[in-house]
C-alpha cells in the first residue's frame, strides 16, 4: 500500500521532471528539473531496497554530474542564447521514435503479459539490507568491470582537461 | 489500518518535528554564541542589551528578519531566486535523520547512514549555486561558481577521510559506527588522528566557514551569493548554513569522537564523570543566579533567574536517573539522556574550534584554497586510507598487535603528510610568473 | 578625469571584450574600497588584466575652499582630508604657512608637536593594519588595535578636546599648552606599545595564511615607484631609503635618533613589516622625545591676522602615508591666493593598476589595503 | 507491490522523453541532458528487475552505467566549454565544421 503510493508518487514526479527538462528555455531550469527527475528515481531505487544504487544516485548523479553542469551553463551561459530559438523543427521524428517506441514496448508487455506482470514479493532477507552484497558482488564477481571503469574515469578526467584546458 | 503498522513511525515523526521546530531556535542560539566568542576575543562584550547578556538577541533577530522586506532583484530569475534557500535549507535538514543523538534519540539508523548524510548535505551546494546564478549579479555569480568549485573539491577529501574511519567501523550504519568504538574503547580520534584533521579542514571548507569561506568573503564579494538576498530568504540561507555545521560536527562526533560516549566509558574507575553533565548545569545555574541581581530592569532579573532555574532543571533531569534505584524505569533512562548531553556537547566544542578558528586566521585566496585542496588534503586522505588499511591488514592478517601497528601507520601518514607540505611550498605564485605569456593571446581563425 | 587617473592608459569602455572577460565594478559601495573608491575590474575569470579607477565620490573642494579662508579659518579644513592622521595634516599646513611667512615655532611647540605627530603615526598605522587584516579575512587584529588606538585618542582628547579632526596646531606654534601629564600618558602608552606590536606580529606575520595572501602580492620595484612618484611605506618597503623625516628634517626631527626601515621586494608582506618596524620607530621617538621637553613658550611671533608678504613655498613633510605637501601662494592678502595640495593617498593609488595586474580579485582587495589610501584624501 | 510492468511503462516513458530532447532541443547543453534521462530510465529497469530477480547483479550494472554517465558528462561538458570558447555558442546546429 505505502509502497505504491511511493513509486507512482515518484513515477509522477520523475515524468514530469522529465518533461519540464526538453521543454524549459533556460538550460538551468533544465537542470535543476533534471536534478529532480533524478532524485525522484533514486526515490523509486530506494522504494526497490536498492539502497546503494539509491545513494550513488545522489551522490554521484545529483550531487557531483548535476554540479558539473550547471556549473558549465554558468560559465557558457550568454543572454543572447535565451533569445534564439530553442528547438529544432524535428517534432515529427521524435513523435515517430517514441511512437514506434511505445508500440515495441507495448507489444512485448502484451506477449509476454502472464510471465512478467506481476512481481513476486521478494523474500525479506534476500535482498535486504543489500550493501554487503553489492560490495561482494563489485569486488568479486565484477572486479575487471569495475577497475576497466576506474580506467574509463581516469581517461574521461583527462580528457576533460585537455579539452577544458585554455591553451593546449 | 492497523495501529501496529503506525506505531513505528510515531517516534520518528515526533522525533523529526522536534528537530525542525527546534533547529531555527538553536541555529540562532549557536549565533548569539558565536559573537559572544568573538566579542571575548575581540576584547568586547558583544551583544549586551536584548535581555541579560543579550539572551534575547537571536529572537529579536528572528523577527527583524521576517517583518523586513522581501526584495527580489527585477533581473533575476523569480522561480529559482525564490526556491534556491529551500533547497538548501531542506537539504541540511533532511540530512540531520541519520544522525544518532544519544542511543535512543534519532530518527532514523539507516544501513546507509552515513552515505546518507553526505548524500543529501551534497545537495545542498544547489541551493548556493544556484541563488547566485539567479540573482543576476557578477558577485553573486562569482560567489557561486567558487562555491561549487570549492565545495566539490574538499567534499572528496571530506569523502575520504570518512573512509578512513569506515574502514575502522566496518559498518556504515551511525549507530554501528559509535558501538565499534564504544566497544574497543578507542575514540577513531586516537586510531586515526590524520584522519580527523583532514575532516576537520575540509568540513570547514564544505560548511563555507573562515578561513575558507571564499563564496561569501565580504572583503572580496560582498556577500557572495548571499548578495541580493535580504530579509526571510536571507535567514533561510543563514539557516542552512548553521544546520549544516550543526551536521558537520554531528558527522565528526559520530566517526572520530566517539559518539554519545562518556570519555573512558568502559573504565568503572572513571565513572565519577557521570556527576559531571549535572555539575556543569549547577555551575552555569550559579552563575546565572550571581549575575541576577546585577541586571539593570526587574523583567530581567526576572529572566535571568529563569535561565538559571532552567539549568537546575536541566542538572535535575540529568542526575535523576542515577538518584533512583538501579532497577527502576527512570535508571534505564540514563545513557539515553546522558549520551544526549555527551553528543550535544561534543558538537558544541566541535563548532567551538570552528568559531576560535575564524577568528584566529586571515582568509585563502581562492586559488590557494584549491591547491590546499587539491595539492595537500586530497594526496593525504588517500595516503591515510592506504595506511589505515595497512594497520588493519598487519593487525588481521599478520596478528601484529594493535599498538604497534596503528603508531606505525599513523607516523609513515604524518610523514607523508610532511613530504606533502615540503613539496606544496614550491608552487607558491602562479599567476605572477604567468602574467607574460597572458598577453599573447591567440586569436581563433573563424572568430 | 578618469582616465587621467588611470596610470594603464586601458579605456574599459572601448576595449573590446573576449568570451570569458567580464567587468565588475568593485566599488563605490564595496566593504573593502576603503571609502567610495570605484575600481572597475576588467577579469578573465577571477583574474585582473586591467583596472581603472574613478574617484572623486568623496570630492569637497578642499583646495578651492582655501582660497576664501583666512590661513587660521583654513586649517581646521586641512584635518578632514586624511581624517584618520588629522594631526599630521595639520602640521604640514602649520609649517608650510610658517616657512611663508619666515617665522619658527618655539622649541618647545617644535618638541610637542613631534610627539603627537608621532603618535598620530602609530594610530594611522594601527587603523591600516586592522582595516587591512580584515580584507585579508582576519577579524580580530582590528579590535586589538583599535583599542591601542583608542588610548591614542584619548591623549588628543586631553590635549585638545577632539579625537579625530584635532586641530591640534596653529600656525606659528601650538593652540594649547600641553596639560601636566601628557608625558606620563606618553610614557604609558609607549611602555606597553613594544609588547601590543609584538602581538599583532604574532597574530600575522608567521602565519602561513597571511603570508601566503600578502608575499609577491602587488610587487612594486623601485624604479616603478620612483617613476611614479610613490611615497611613504610602499616607496620604503620597495627598497628606496627615502624619508622626509630624515632628508629635510622638520619639527625637531633632527634632534632624535631613529631609523628608516626598508624592504627589498616591495610586495605586500614587506610593506606590512615596514609599517609594524616604523610604529616601533615612532615610539621610539616619542620616548626620546618626552624625555626632555623644553620650557618656554608656546606660540612664536604672528600677530592676529595672518599677512604673509607675497610669493610661493612649498613644504612638505612625512605623513603616515607618505609625502604630504602643500605649495600655497600668497599675493600679501590675508587669503591664500591658491592652495595646492600633494596627498600621498592619491599618488600612490595610480600604482594600484600596476600591481595588481595579474592577480586575482581577491588580491585587489589585499593591495587596496596595503596602499592605505584614505578617500578623503585622495579626492580633497 | 506494483506491477514490473509498471516500471516498463516509466522507463520507457523517460526514454521517449530524453530522445524528444535530444531530436528536438539545439542547445548542446540539454541535449547531453536528455542523454542524462536516457541512462537513468535504463537504471529503473535495471534496478527492478534485479529486485524482480532477487539478485543484485542489476544494481551492480546501475552502479556501471552511473559511473559511465560520469566520463560522459566530463567529457561532453569539456567538448562543450573548449567549442564555447572557440565559437561563442552552445547550439548543435552551429557545429557545423570539422575543424576550427
Amino acid at each position: 500500500m505505502l509502497d505504491q503510493a511511493v513509486f507512482y508518487f515518484f513515477a509522477a514526479l520523475a515524468i514530469v521532471s522529465a518533461i519540464l527538462v526538453v521543454t524549459r528555455r533556460n538550460a538551468v531550469q533544465s537542470a535543476i528539473f533534471l536534478v529532480t527527475a533524478l532524485l525522484a528515481t533514486a526515490g523509486i531505487f530506494l522504494n526497490l531496497n536498492a539502497e546503494f544504487v539509491f545513494i550513488v544516485q545522489v551522490i554521484l548523479y545529483a550531487g557531483g554530474i548535476m554540479v558539473l553542469f550547471v556549473f558549465v551553463i554558468m560559465l557558457v551561459n550568454l543572454d543572447v542564447a535565451l533569445h534564439q530559438v530553442q528547438f529544432n523543427r524535428q517534432w515529427f521524428v521524435a513523435l515517430i521514435i517514441s511512437a514506434v517506441l511505445a508500440a515495441q514496448v507495448a507489444a512485448a508487455i502484451a506477449v509476454s503479459r502472464h510471465s512478467l506482470y506481476i512481481m513476486p514479493a521478494a523474500p525479506p532477507e534476500t535482498l535486504e539490507p543489500n550493501t554487503e552484497r553489492v560490495a561482494f558482488y563489485l569486488f568479486h564477481t565484477y572486479m575487471l568491470p569495475f577497475e576497466l571503469a576506474s580506467i574509463l574515469l581516469l581517461v574521461a578526467m583527462v580528457g576533460a582537461v585537455v579539452m577544458a584546458k585554455k591553451r593546449v | 489500518m492497523n495501529l501496529n503498522a503506525i506505531i513505528p513511525y510515531i517516534l520518528p515523526v515526533l522525533f523529526a518535528l522536534v528537530i525542525v521546530a527546534l533547529l531555527p531556535l538553536v541555529a540562532g542560539y549557536i549565533v548569539l554564541v558565536e559573537r559572544k566568542v568573538m566579542a571575548d576575543m575581540q576584547v568586547r562584550l558583544g551583544p549586551m542589551r536584548v535581555g541579560p547578556h543579550g539572551l534575547l538577541q537571536p529572537i529579536a533577530d528572528a523577527v527583524k528578519l521576517l517583518l523586513k522586506e522581501d526584495i527580489i532583484p527585477e533581473s533575476a530569475d523569480k522561480l529559482v531566486f525564490w526556491g534556491a534557500p529551500l533547497i538548501s535549507v531542506t537539504a541540511a535538514m533532511l540530512a540531520l535523520a541519520a544522525l544518532p543523538i544519544g542511543p535512543f534519540f534519532q530518527i532514523a539508523d539507516l544501513n546507509i547512514g552515513l552515505l546518507y548524510i553526505l548524500g543529501i548535505s551534497s545537495l545542498g551546494i544547489f541551493g548556493i549555486v544556484l541563488g547566485g546564478w539567479a540573482s543576476n549579479s557578477h558577485y553573486s555569480l562569482m560567489g557561486a561558481l567558487r562555491s561549487a568549485a570549492q565545495l566539490v573539491s574538499y567534499e572528496t577529501s571530506a569523502g575520504m577521510a570518512i573512509v578512513g574511519a569506515l574502514l575502522l567501523a566496518g559498518t556504515l550504519s551511525t549507530r554501528g559506527i559509535v558501538q565499534e568504538q564504544s566497544d574497543t574503547g578507542w575514540w577513531f580520534i586516537f586510531v586515526a588522528p590524520v584522519g580527523f584533521f583532514i575532516y576537520l579542514v575540509a568540513s570547514i571548507a564544505e560548511t563555507n566557514r573562515a578561513p575558507f569561506d571564499m563564496p561569501e568573503a565580504e572583503s572580496e564579494l560582498v556577500a557572495g551569493y548571499m548578495t541580493e538576498y535580504s530579509g526571510f530568504r536571507w535567514a533561510l540561507y543563514f539557516l542552512a548554513e548553521y544546520t549544516n555545521m550543526v551536521v558537520v560536527a554531528s558527522i565528526a562526533t559520530t566517526l572520530f569522537l566517539g559518539g554519545w560516549m562518556r570519555p573512558f566509558a568502559n573504565t568503572p574507575a572513571f565513572n565519577f564523570l557521570d556527576y559531571l553533565p549535572p555539575l556543569l548545569m549547577l555551575w552555569v545555574a550559579g552563575y546565572c543566579f550571581r549575575r541576577t541581581p546585577k541586571q539593570p530592569v526587574q523583567v530581567q532579573k526576572m529572566f535571568m533567574a529563569a535561565v538559571g532555574v532552567l539549568c537546575v532543571v536541566v542538572a535535575l533531569v540529568l542526575i535523576m536517573p542515577m538518584a533512583v534505584p538501579r532497577d527502576s524505569f527512570l535508571a534505564t533512562s540514563k545513557p539515553g539522556i546522558h549520551g544526549a548531553f555527551w553528543f550535544l556537547f561534543k558538537v558544541a566544542a566541535y563548532i567551538y574550534v570552528f568559531m576560535w578558528l575564524r577568528f584566529t586566521f586571515p582568509r585563502y585566496r581562492f586559488d590557494q584554497l584549491m591547491r590546499l585542496g587539491w595539492q595537500f588534503l586530497v594526496p593525504l586522505s588517500i595516503v591515510n586510507v592506504m595506511m589505515i588499511g595497512l594497520a588493519l591488514a598487519l593487525h588481521r592478517q599478520f596478528g601484529w598487535p594493535n599498538w604497534i601497528s596503528f603508531p606505525l601507520c599513523v607516523a609513515l601518514t604524518l610523514i607523508g603528510g610532511g613530504f606533502l607540505l615540503a613539496t606544496g611550498e614550491k608552487h607558491e605564485h602562479p599567476f605572477v610568473g604567468e602574467e607574460g605569456e597572458g598577453q599573447e593571446e591567440e586569436t581563433p581563425v573563424h572568430a | 578625469m578618469a582616465d587621467r587617473y588611470s596610470g594603464s592608459g586601458v579605456n574599459v569602455e572601448t576595449t573590446v571584450l573576449g568570451a570569458d572577460e567580464i567587468i565588475l565594478n568593485m566599488g563605490p559601495q564595496h566593504p573593502s574600497t576603503h571609502g567610495v573608491l570605484r575600481v572597475k575590474l576588467r577579469l578573465d575569470g577571477e583574474k585582473v588584466v586591467g583596472s581603472e579607477c574613478v574617484i572623486g565620490y568623496l570630492h569637497r573642494g578642499v583646495e578651492k575652499i582655501a582660497e576664501h579662508r583666512s590661513y587660521q579659518q583654513f586649517a581646521p579644513y586641512v584635518d578632514r582630508m586624511d581624517y584618520v592622521a588629522a594631526v599630521s595634516n595639520g602640521l604640514g599646513y602649520c609649517e608650510a604657512v610658517e616657512k611663508l611667512m619666515q617665522v619658527e615655532a618655539p622649541p618647545r611647540a617644535r618638541v610637542i608637536r613631534t610627539i603627537l605627530t608621532e603618535l598620530q603615526r602609530i594610530a594611522s598605522h594601527l587603523f591600516w593594519l586592522g582595516t587591512h587584516a580584515l580584507d585579508i579575512g582576519a577579524l580580530t587584529p582590528l579590535f586589538y588595535c583599535l583599542r591601542e588606538r583608542e588610548e591614542i585618542l584619548k591623549i588628543f582628547e586631553k590635549y585638545c578636546g577632539a579625537r579625530l579632526t584635532t586641530h591640534a596646531f596653529r600656525i606659528g606654534g601650538l593652540q594649547y599648552e600641553a596639560y601636566d601629564e601628557l608625558e606620563k600618558d606618553v610614557e604609558r602608552f609607549c611602555k606597553d606599545f613594544d609588547k601590543r606590536v609584538d602581538e599583532y606580529e604574532s597574530l600575522l606575520t608567521q602565519n602561513r595564511i597571511w603570508v601566503g595572501r600578502t608575499k609577491g602580492i602587488g610587487i612594486l620595484t623601485a624604479e616603478a615607484a620612483i617613476a611614479m612618484g610613490v611615497t611613504g611605506p610602499v616607496l620604503r618597503a620597495s627598497g628606496v631609503e627615502w624619508d622626509i623625516r630624515k632628508a629635510m628634517p622638520y619639527a625637531a626631527y633632527d634632534q632624535y635618533e631613529f631609523s628608516i626601515p626598508t624592504r627589498k621586494t616591495g610586495d605586500t608582506y614587506d610593506r606590512y613589516l615596514v609599517r609594524m618596524e616604523e610604529m616601533r620607530q615612532s615610539r621610539k621617538i616619542c620616548l626620546q622625545a618626552i624625555e626632555n621637553i623644553p620650557a618656554g613658550p608656546i606660540l612664536g611671533k604672528v600677530g592676529k591676522v595672518l599677512k604673509p608678504p607675497p610669493g610661493e613655498v612649498y613644504h612638505s613633510i612625512e605623513a603616515p602615508k607618505g609625502e604630504l605637501g602643500y605649495y600655497i601662494v600668497s599675493d600679501g592678502t590675508t587669503q591664500p591666493y591658491r592652495v595646492r595640495i600633494r596627498p600621498p593617498s592619491l599618488i600612490n593609488l595610480e600604482a594600484l593598476d600596476q600591481m595588481i595586474r595579474g592577480h586575482l580579485v581577491a588580491d585587489v582587495v589585499a593591495v587596496i589595503g596595503t596602499l592605505d589610501i584614505v578617500l578623503g584624501e585622495v579626492d580633497r | 507491490m506494483v506491477p514490473i510492468g509498471h516500471y516498463i511503462f516509466l522507463s520507457v516513458a523517460m526514454l521517449a522523453i530524453g530522445i524528444v530532447g535530444i531530436v528536438t532541443r539545439r542547445n548542446v547543453i540539454i541535449i547531453l541532458m536528455s542523454v542524462e534521462l536516457i541512462l537513468n530510465a535504463v537504471n529503473i529497469n535495471l534496478v527492478a528487475f534485479s529486485r524482480l530477480v532477487g539478485s543484485v547483479e542489476g544494481q551492480i550494472f546501475a552502479i556501471f552505467i552511473i559511473t559511465d554517465a560520469a566520463a560522459e558528462a566530463a567529457v561532453g561538458l569539456g567538448i562543450i566549454i573548449a567549442f564555447f570558447r572557440n565559437r561563442e555558442t552552445v547550439l548543435a546546429d552551429e557545429m557545423d565544421i570539422l575543424k576550427w
